[in-house]
């Protein structure tokens, strides 16, 4: 056996210890810390070999990245992820509006864009519920309704068991029409939506006693970041209606809308990172909600540890690279 | 005739697409449609061309014992087998001998290869596909419970032509899928060596955008992460959008000129001689 | 009279079906209200047939009401209002009762569900045997066919027989609207070309009872155009090309020395088809995802042309894995045509092309179990290259090849960067072939490119002087030049 | 064989079939069939493995996975094919008959002989498999060849082309000025700060030039050529790596994906 496959062999021995502690002992924390040794400690080890210049096998970057994300998936290792200013902006947005505003969130994507953009959905309907705001859900996108029903009944619902339908939130549901249903609804909500996903005519719902158009809104939200999304709420009813608009986009959309802020928008979510930051701010203000279920924090432990592990191969890399070259020089 | 026919083909029906972009009106559209459905329904005739080269090659693999060879039946078995699914249907809810038929009709498969391949033995594994022949009009005359559906267009709702899509082709699928985030960390360590100024380019603005995450900076996160973040988004939105547009500029005239050689025959390799 | 006649025989016979029209109905326009409540009426309200279409389109042009953002400031959103005859409207319940003759005379027939509109259609004909059914089924699809080609006349007949819509609306502050109906004869949007429409304007305020309809505009028909002045800018650019491209290529032809500059990976690609050969291995040609219909991949046939020319020279294998079958196809005439040119017809095999699978990932494991196992000395992949770029290449490297890719897909372009030896940059991709090939012909077509890339440099310069310049200034015509090249899609 | 593959060949038979029977076993009374069922997650773990696998070295179990696959995925294309094109879209245009034979509705417009082209085209196609007249075979493909290139010719040059040359023409002087406070008062980058805006404009718009002149191909690249060529080429670098970077994050989701399904759906772990 060669000296590489002995490495590997000790390593997938690690690796089923891992396994086996998790299979056989709940201790979430030894997990942690047993795994988050296993990879600074590789990491280091290499980082020395590294300066005699001897070049790292691929095998052994595989195990390193396998490793960085199975364990945080089996020992959730979250990191503190404090919100950068543009999404704290739609945090504080929230949080600042006096219990009973309206807020609409609307649900423009679809089952691909959905494990991105759903987190942050469900993270900012929490927060509103939690926070005492009405909330009107819609979506412009015919998939959207589903996904939207799908939060609603499966994990926002549940933990506010006291909300009523029709006095603390409602969802109207999709409408087709793209952009045209913004500039209808700029003006008319009811125009548009006559009723609400459960044919109850808008006019009998109570949190539109006061609410005619997108102009009488006090904050609306946009998951999805496709056509149409965030830059159309933003075009056709934020600028027009003089509403606040943030978006909540897949983490590929997000560059495509700096440009609108701060102006446009009040703040952005980008990808799982931004409802990472989201949740975290939620579970900072808010002590009860500790064990709500964070799928982007949860995201973000593989992703971090990933980068970490990507990052040191590159330097690890230039290391054996400039060493090398000067061991040539030296010859 | 022979290589002229083609040209002019090539030539009649690349011009009338390039004009009828500029003609709006309604008849241009329609003959415009009617290409786009031939172009499509001609590339499923193609298919068939498609599924017997792979048979060809598979089975000749077989014959002169490449690397690997014997794995080709599994490809056969497989393609025969989810085609099996794909023209089959449940009448009730029992199976009856349909798993008995499609085991038997892999056999006959197998060992006519077997025949075709060996040069010793043919009779006997003649012999043998005909026997499991047999067992398989028997089943498809006497089974009821099954049968082929030539007169519906239900036929990718058979429950094994999902089994099949949800359990083999989806896990293989999605992690050969994953295996990119594999070979990202590999190819990242191998490449991104600061060997020249491009490759050095190359490697900060990957760094600079890797580096956007907030957990590496500890106690500077607040002085560094939104320098981090932003720059990646300028990054993204800037010199990205610039770049792109060069090649997108680029690419556009790249492809104006080629399909302006191969509509006017100036290049005309692709069509062959002889 | 006679078109009366049927239509009012047609009204009857699926009065039943009428109920479902209910919803549709055209809101009230006309309410009394304390006159001083209702805004003001759009004015000079023109309606023509919308340019560069292809018919079915009617775009309206207004003035905004006084009380549009100032006056009373009370117009919310206009509504955009077409009259339409009664035979128009009856079509769709026509539809539904045939779609239900259709079902009802087919052997997937099953009994509605109480209560549905399938249900209260059933009830008029529950009683009819096959043949009537039949017979009915036949006489309604004549009278859609019919009432179709009556539309024109129906319209023509305004104002009898009909009642005004709402087609389209417009939030406040705009002043146009467009009603897009589509060809389809058989869609509800179905709008007929050369009939008279009519159309009004209503300002609506945000209490949407309270409203203005302005004064009716008529009559107006929709009809297709022969050509699209919109893509003017592209024509021209079309025309400007195509010159270029015969003038340089004759220029060529009579034998006018051409430079070109050399680029790494095209240079790459003769030395590794020499190595290939010294080292007795094969060479792996990867056309990548595209189908037949993208040109990357019909630039990729002019490389794998040149390619397999030099591989029948040089008397070395060639695999070319093919992920369609149509490029397949196309795929084997040009190998075997460059076996031809090379003068070795012997060597050519229908197997050096052949066909994996249509399926990503499929052809990826396919292609990356090939190049584990039979060690390609060079891999050449040309082509379009989605997510599975990196995965080939990887492999690729790990199996000790050479690399040559081209692509013209941006987002794979950095992947190939990093695991490849060489990479031919989007434009260069559709260089090559001239390049391997080193026919006048094919070089003077680059020279084609090469100035039509200058005229875009200058023109980029001059857009730029010219959209600096003239906005703060107001200079008419500078915009004007600016706007040529902004595309009607 | 040697010892160790053997050795391995049976742990892994052993590990399936217990497999197997603990999954149907946590199935049992959950789903009518937890013996397929079972099996299927079992399998669908295997082939994941299997595949995974392949980045220590090529092996048998991934060319079981890969044949598998390309097998049945080439399949699986040709029935979709066939129900959805042929099924669906061609046979209600060309016979009633036939069409009732598959139980498809028939077209509103009705037949259409049209139809009868591509059906003959692609026969024509089909005749590549004989020597003699496999020449024919060339009309479709020509028919093919020629109508997409013309559509792409004119896709690309509408979309892409001529598009991005018109959103070149940028601003470049700063428009609205307001001031040398204002110009320089905001050096936020992600912001509409004056000097960013005019700094990004000049980046757009000198990366497109650069990249232009790089792209340049009957010209040396020398003097101030040369210098604008590498100048394109810096720019086209930093976008790569910058676009490498964003791409993993995406990766390492799709790594996610499944390492979930193994530790939740068949080991649950999670």
């Amino acid at each position: 056996m060669g000296k590489v496959n002995l490495t590997l062999l000790l390593a997938a021995v690690a690796i089923v210890i891992i396994i086996a502690i998790a299979l056989i002992f709940p201790l979430e924390r030894l997990g942690q810390l047993y795994s988050l040794l296993l990879i600074f400690g590789g990491l280091v080890a290499l980082l020395l070999r590294s300066i005699f210049a001897k070049e790292v096998d691929r095998r052994i970057i595989f195990l390193f990245i396998f490793v960085a994300v199975a364990a945080p998936l089996l020992f959730p290792i979250t990191f503190s992820e404090k919100p950068t200013a543009v999404v704290k902006a739609v945090f504080d947005r929230v949080e600042s509006l006096p219990p009973g505003s309206t807020v609409l969130l609307s649900f423009d994507f679809d089952p691909a864009m959905a494990p991105e953009v759903q987190p942050m959905a469900n993270a900012i309907s929490r927060h509103c519920l939690k926070k005492g705001h009405k909330v009107i859900f819609m979506s412009l996108w015919a998939t959207g309704q589903a996904l939207l029903t799908q939060s609603l009944t499966n994990t926002i619902l549940p933990e506010f068991p006291e909300k009523q339908d029709g006095i603390d939130y409602v969802n109207i549901g999709y409408k087709a029409g793209n952009e045209g249903v913004l500039n209808v609804i700029v003006s008319n909500f009811e125009k548009m939506f006559p009723t609400d996903v459960n044919s109850v005519p808008l006019g009998e719902i109570e949190i539109f006693d006061d609410i005619r158009s997108c102009r009488d809104l006090d904050f609306i939200v946009s998951f999805g970041g496709g056509l149409p999304g965030s830059k159309e709420w933003v075009l056709f009813v934020g600028d027009p209606g003089g509403v606040d608009v943030a978006a909540g986009v897949a983490a590929v959309v997000a560059p495509q809308l700096y440009p609108y802020y701060p102006a446009q928008l009040v703040g952005i979510l980008g990808g799982v990172k931004g409802a990472a930051e989201y949740e975290f701010s939620l579970k900072e203000t808010y002590p009860d909600l500790k064990d709500m279920d964070t799928p982007g924090l949860k995201m973000m432990g593989p992703q971090t540890l990933a980068h970490i592990v990507i990052i040191s191969f590159i330097v690890i890399g230039n290391i054996i690279y400039f060493r090398g070259r000067r061991k040539e020089k030296g010859q | 005739m022979k290589r002229q026919i083609p040209v002019i083909l090539v030539g009649m029906f690349g011009l009338f697409m390039i004009f009828q972009y500029f003609v709006p009106h309604e008849s241009s559209e329609w003959v415009y449609e009617f290409l786009l459905d031939w172009t499509i329904i001609i590339g499923i005739f193609a298919m068939a061309l498609g599924l017997w080269s792979l048979y060809r090659v598979s089975v000749e693999k077989i014959k002169t014992r490449k690397p690997a060879w014997g794995y080709n039946y599994l490809t056969l078995c497989g393609l025969f087998t989810m085609m099996f699914f794909g023209f089959t249907t449940q009448n009730g809810e029992a199976w009856g001998w349909f798993f008995p038929f499609l085991v038997s009709a892999n056999l006959v498969l197998v060992l006519m290869i077997q025949a075709s391949v060996n040069k010793g033995g043919r009779g006997l594994f003649l012999g043998l596909a005909g026997v499991f022949l047999v067992a398989c009009v028997v089943i498809i005359v006497f089974d009821n419970t099954w049968g082929f559906h030539f007169e519906t267009a239900q036929g990718l709702q058979s429950t094994m032509f999902r089994a099949f899509f949800d359990h083999i082709l989806i896990p293989i699928f999605a992690t050969m899928f994953s295996l990119l985030a594999f070979f990202i960390a590999s190819a990242a360590y191998r490449a991104f060596r600061a060997r020249n100024v491009m490759a050095t380019l190359l490697l900060l603005a990957a760094l600079i955008v890797m580096l956007r995450f907030h957990p590496f900076y500890g106690p500077l996160t607040p002085y560094i992460a939104p320098f981090m973040s932003k720059t990646s988004n300028w990054l993204m939105n800037v010199p990205n959008l610039a770049a792109q547009r060069a090649i997108i500029i680029g690419v556009g005239l790249g492809i104006v000129a080629t399909a302006l050689k191969v509509i006017l025959g100036i290049e005309r390799g692709y069509m062959g001689k002889g | 009279m006679k078109l009366k006649l049927l239509v009012l025989c047609l009204l009857l016979s699926c009065f039943s079906v009428a109920s479902a029209q209910e919803g549709t109905s055209p809101p009230e326009d006309t309410l009394l209200f304390d006159s001083t409540l209702l805004p003001a009426p759009v004015t000079n309200l023109v309606a023509f047939d919308t340019e560069n279409d292809h018919g079915h389109a009617i775009t309206l042009e207004w003035e905004i009401s006084v009380d549009d953002g100032a006056g009373k400031q009370s117009v919310a959103m206009y509504e955009v209002f077409r009259w339409v005859p009664d035979l128009m409207t009856a079509i769709p319940s026509f539809r539904d009762t045939l779609d239900y003759l259709k079902l009802r005379t087919s052997s997937s027939w099953s009994e509605p569900e109480p209560g549905s509109r399938t249900d209260s259609i059933h009830s008029v004909f529950a009683k009819l045997d096959m043949a009537q059914l039949e017979q009915k089924k036949e006489t309604l699809e004549r009278t859609i066919g019919q009432a179709i080609r009556d539309l024109p006349a129906a319209h023509a007949a305004y104002p009898e027989n009909g009642s005004w819509q709402q087609v389209a609306v417009a939030p406040s502050g705009s002043v146009t609207a467009e009603d897009v109906g589509t060809k389809e004869k058989d869609s509800p949007d179905y709008l007929p070309d050369y009939s008279d429409f009519y159309y009004r304007v209503n300002a609506v305020t945000a209490d949407p009872d309270i409203r203005t309809p302005s004064e009716i505009f008529g009559p107006v028909q929709s009809y297709g155009q022969w050509f699209n002045l919109g893509r003017l800018a592209v024509f021209v650019f079309v025309m400007i090309f195509g010159f270029l491209t015969i003038f340089f290529v004759s220029h060529a032809r009579r034998g006018a020395d051409l430079y070109v500059r050399p680029l790494a990976g095209i240079e790459a690609v003769d030395d590794a088809i020499g190595r290939a050969t010294e080292m007795g291995r094969p060479i792996l040609y990867v056309m990548g995802l595209g189908t037949a219909d993208q040109i990357a991949t019909i630039a990729s046939f002019t490389i794998l042309g040149r390619v397999a020319k030099r591989v029948a020279e040089y008397q070395t294998k060639l695999m070319v894995p093919a992920y369609e079958s149509v490029v397949m196809a196309v795929a084997q005439e040009v190998v075997k045509t460059a076996y031809y040119d090379a003068g070795r017809p012997d060597d050519y095999k229908e197997d050096i092309v052949f066909f994996v699978t249509s399926l990503q990932f499929a052809y990826v494991a396919a292609v990356n179990g090939l190049m584990l196992r039979e060690l390609p000395a060079t891999n050449v992949y040309m082509g379009k290259f989605f997510a599975e770029s990196l995965l080939l290449a990887e492999t690729g490297a790990v199996a000790g090849s050479i690399q040559i890719a081209g692509t013209d897909e941006i987002a794979q372009i950095p992947f190939f960067i990093v695991a490849c030896d060489y990479t031919l940059i989007g434009e260069e991709l559709y260089a090559a072939s001239a390049y391997l090939g080193r026919e006048p012909i094919l070089l003077g077509s680059l020279k084609a490119q090469d100035w039509a890339k200058a005229a875009v440099i200058i023109l980029v310069l001059a857009g730029l002087i010219l959209a600096n310049l003239g906005v703060g200034n107001d200079w008419a015509w500078a915009n004007n030049i600016v706007d040529f090249f902004r595309v009607v899609d | 064989m040697r010892k160790v593959t053997i050795i391995v060949m049976a742990a892994v038979i052993v590990l399936f079939l217990a497999s197997w029977i603990l999954k149907a076993g946590a199935f049992q009374g959950e789903h009518d069939h937890y013996i397929i069922r079972g099996f299927l997650v079992t399998f669908a773990a295997f082939l994941t493995l299997a595949v995974m696998s392949f980045l220590y070295q090529d092996n048998p179990y991934y060319k079981f996975a890969e044949h598998l696959f390309v097998g049945v995925s080439a399949a699986f294309w040709m029935c979709m094919g066939f129900w959805t094109t042929i099924v669906q879209n061609l046979v209600p245009r060309l016979s009633t008959s036939l069409a009732d034979f598959f139980e498809v509705p028939q077209r509103a417009e009705g037949l259409n002989f049209f139809f009868y082209t591509p059906v003959i085209l692609g026969i024509l196609l089909l005749l590549r498999l004989s020597r003699k007249i496999g020449w024919i075979s060339r009309w479709p493909l020509a028919f093919i060849v020629g109508t997409t290139a013309g559509l792409n010719f004119i896709r690309y040059l509408r979309s892409d082309f001529i598009k991005q040359i018109s959103s070149t023409f940028v601003p470049l002087l700063g428009r609205d000025w307001e001031g040398i406070g204002a110009f320089f008062s905001n050096l936020d980058l992600s912001a509409t700060g004056q000097l960013v805006m005019m700094v990004s404009n000049w980046v757009i718009f000198l990366g497109v030039f650069c990249g232009l002149i790089y792209f340049y191909f009957s010209r040396e690249h020398k003097g101030v050529f040369g210098a604008g060529s590498r100048v394109g080429i810096w720019i086209l670098m930093i976008t790569f790596g910058a676009s490498f970077g964003y791409t993993v994050m995406g990766r390492i989701s799709l790594l996610v994906g499944r390492i979930t399904f193994l530790f939740r759906d068949w080991l649950e772990l999670i």
